[in-house]
């Protein structure tokens, strides 16, 4: 089989990919897919660790040969371009910069570790100042105690640290004072009012983060249903709900006639 | 006599200056200290790079990085390598020089477009090149997201024996040739040709 | 003719090693790497050291501590100073005490493990430290590839008024959660040794 695993280096499923067409003029009619598994079954097997990496990147070079294979085995179509060849061309074309993209820089990649190599017998001189001229500088540590070594190193703690340290679930135990249905009663009785309201207008009186997420949760589903348009101009701006057909609605009516997924927010 | 005298004045003083540097010192920064041109300070190197030259002098100025510094000739590296006690990093892994290369050709550029390119996820190897100091932040793309943007450093540069990122050698020397192209795309489209 | 070749062969083979040696190297030392004697030595430079005094050559070879080094001239001083003072900080910056914090309580320590605990290249800041006498050279490790240990100097207990490294604060003394402390002892452990 063509798919020699333990000597490949395997730097990417791409570049593995284009290895098997170039390098072994791959025909994909005579291309056994199964012996392909076979082998990688073998190796996952053989695996001291399981790399979930390297799987996956089998996985991928074993999907694309399958969907290309089973492409070609497929009786061909009457129209050449009905809207999904024009998807295929289109997946095909993307497919085929990334194999020449692939291929590129790996050649690009072979000349960068000759570069390196041959400058690295390149020595510069890098002695820099004697004595002479150093005392000329200012002293750093005029003002350095101790202690701040210990500081410097906690801000190191610090920033190496992931932003989220835990989930914060001091919202979960708190307990919303309104419910969706709530929720949605107020939002459409301050829409019958006026056509247009922002998000930010409609928790005003709501400080508590749960109760927010009530609301947003009654506006997603009203969007959903179709009873208002959303806006949102820019990320994280303002959310501007207006009011598609002016319905006098109940939040039981909207129950009874759309088919509403209810959240219990209470638990 | 005066203008030799200037010159050689000149010269002088940019080896003292480069003799106590411990990189590549820019044309710019010599002609801002020895308050002179950028152009005379390129000259004055190059006329003396020509005497080291019939003098059999062992070392010479180059030009790495966006900078002069003095280096031995290449011939000497036998005698020298004994005495250089610089630190000689590993070996960079065909992983890491393939990731080096897109950002070299392709910065700024995003984590999440180096590793669309080489289809595996580049977050390790990316590690590893800023640890080493090759790759750099150089800003945030301004879509949504704003993501990292990274391109190669001086030190880069140095590492790799160029002055500047133009003489990295053209990518389209590298492209695979037109008949390659073309078997890549028999294989890859066989349900439209027939 | 041929000895004057010669000495044209040796005295470029001892500039080439004096350019790249960080300090003095002995006739003795030379002469073993060129095999030749101490004679020739001494009087390869001392006729080569005349060449560059009549060539206005911006530095000369002295002999210091029982060695020879590149020097620049003394009638340069002004020009050098003014050089090396341009743009120096005039105090440590964040990274700098962080990197001077590591070696500290971390030492003998590498530039890659430094680079691997901060996730940035550290040869920069290195590279100030040590010419600002803080930081030195102590040693090499012994694993693979060798790299050069760095430790602080004498001169860097001397200026935070410690008897000794034992007189460092110690972590618990600043931090009084001792998982906090276990946690910042795990961070100046590098995640890998390169």
């Amino acid at each position: 089989m063509v798919f020699d695993v333990k000597t490949d280096k395997f730097e990417g499923p791409i570049d593995v990919l284009y290895k098997l067409i170039v390098s072994h003029d791959l025909d994909l009619n005579e291309l056994s897919l199964s012996l392909i598994v076979d082998e990688f079954v073998a190796v996952v097997n053989k695996m001291d660790q399981f790399d979930l990496e390297r799987v996956t990147e089998f996985t991928l070079i074993a999907s694309i040969l399958v969907e290309l294979k089973s492409r070609r085995l497929l009786p061909e179509k009457e129209s050449l371009l009905g809207e999904e060849d024009l998807l295929l061309f289109e997946e095909r074309d993307l497919l085929l910069s990334r194999l020449v993209d692939c291929r590129t820089f790996r050649e690009v990649s072979k000349l960068f570790a000759k570069m390196m190599e041959e400058s690295s017998s390149r020595y510069g001189r890098k002695v820099g100042k004697n004595e002479k001229f150093s005392s000329a500088l200012s002293d750093l540590l005029e003002d350095v105690v101790p202690a701040d070594l210990i500081y410097a190193l906690m801000k190191i703690k610090r920033d190496r640290q992931p932003k989220i340290q835990h989930v914060d679930l001091s919202h979960v135990s708190a307990s919303p004072r309104i419910s969706i249905e709530e929720a949605f009663a107020s939002i459409t009785r301050e829409l019958n009012g006026r056509q247009t309201i922002s998000f930010k207008e409609l928790v005003k009186g709501y400080s508590q983060p749960i109760d927010i997420v009530v609301f947003f949760l009654a506006t997603l589903e009203l969007y959903k249903i179709g009873i208002v348009e959303l806006e949102q101009f820019k990320t994280f701006g303002e959310l501007k709900i207006t009011l598609n057909n002016a319905p006098n609605l109940s939040f039981s009516q909207i129950v009874a006639s759309e088919s509403i997924d209810t959240y219990d927010a209470g638990s | 006599m005066t203008d030799l005298m200037t010159d050689e004045n000149l010269i002088s003083k940019i080896e003292a200056i480069l003799l106590v540097s411990d990189e590549p010192i820019s044309a710019k920064s010599l002609a801002k200290s020895l308050t002179t041109t950028e152009d005379k300070i390129s000259t004055a190197i190059e006329s003396r790079v020509e005497f080291y030259k019939e003098n059999s002098f062992g070392f010479t100025i180059s030009q790495i990085a966006g900078g002069f510094r003095f280096e031995t000739l290449s011939e000497l590296d036998d005698f020298v390598v004994k005495f250089v006690t610089q630190d000689q990093p590993s070996k960079l892994s065909p992983a890491a020089l393939e990731t080096l290369a897109i950002v070299a050709y392709r910065q700024p550029i995003s984590r999440a477009q180096i590793s669309a390119i080489r289809g595996v996820n580049a977050d390790g190897v990316m590690k590893l090149l800023i640890q080493r100091g090759y790759v750099e932040e150089v800003g945030r793309d301004v879509g949504i997201g704003q993501a990292l943007l990274f391109g190669t450093s001086n030190l880069f540069l140095e590492k790799m024996g160029l002055n500047s990122l133009d003489d990295l050698p053209s990518l389209s020397d590298f492209i695979p040739d037109a008949t390659e192209v073309e078997a890549l795309e028999q294989i890859l489209k066989p349900a439209f040709d027939e």
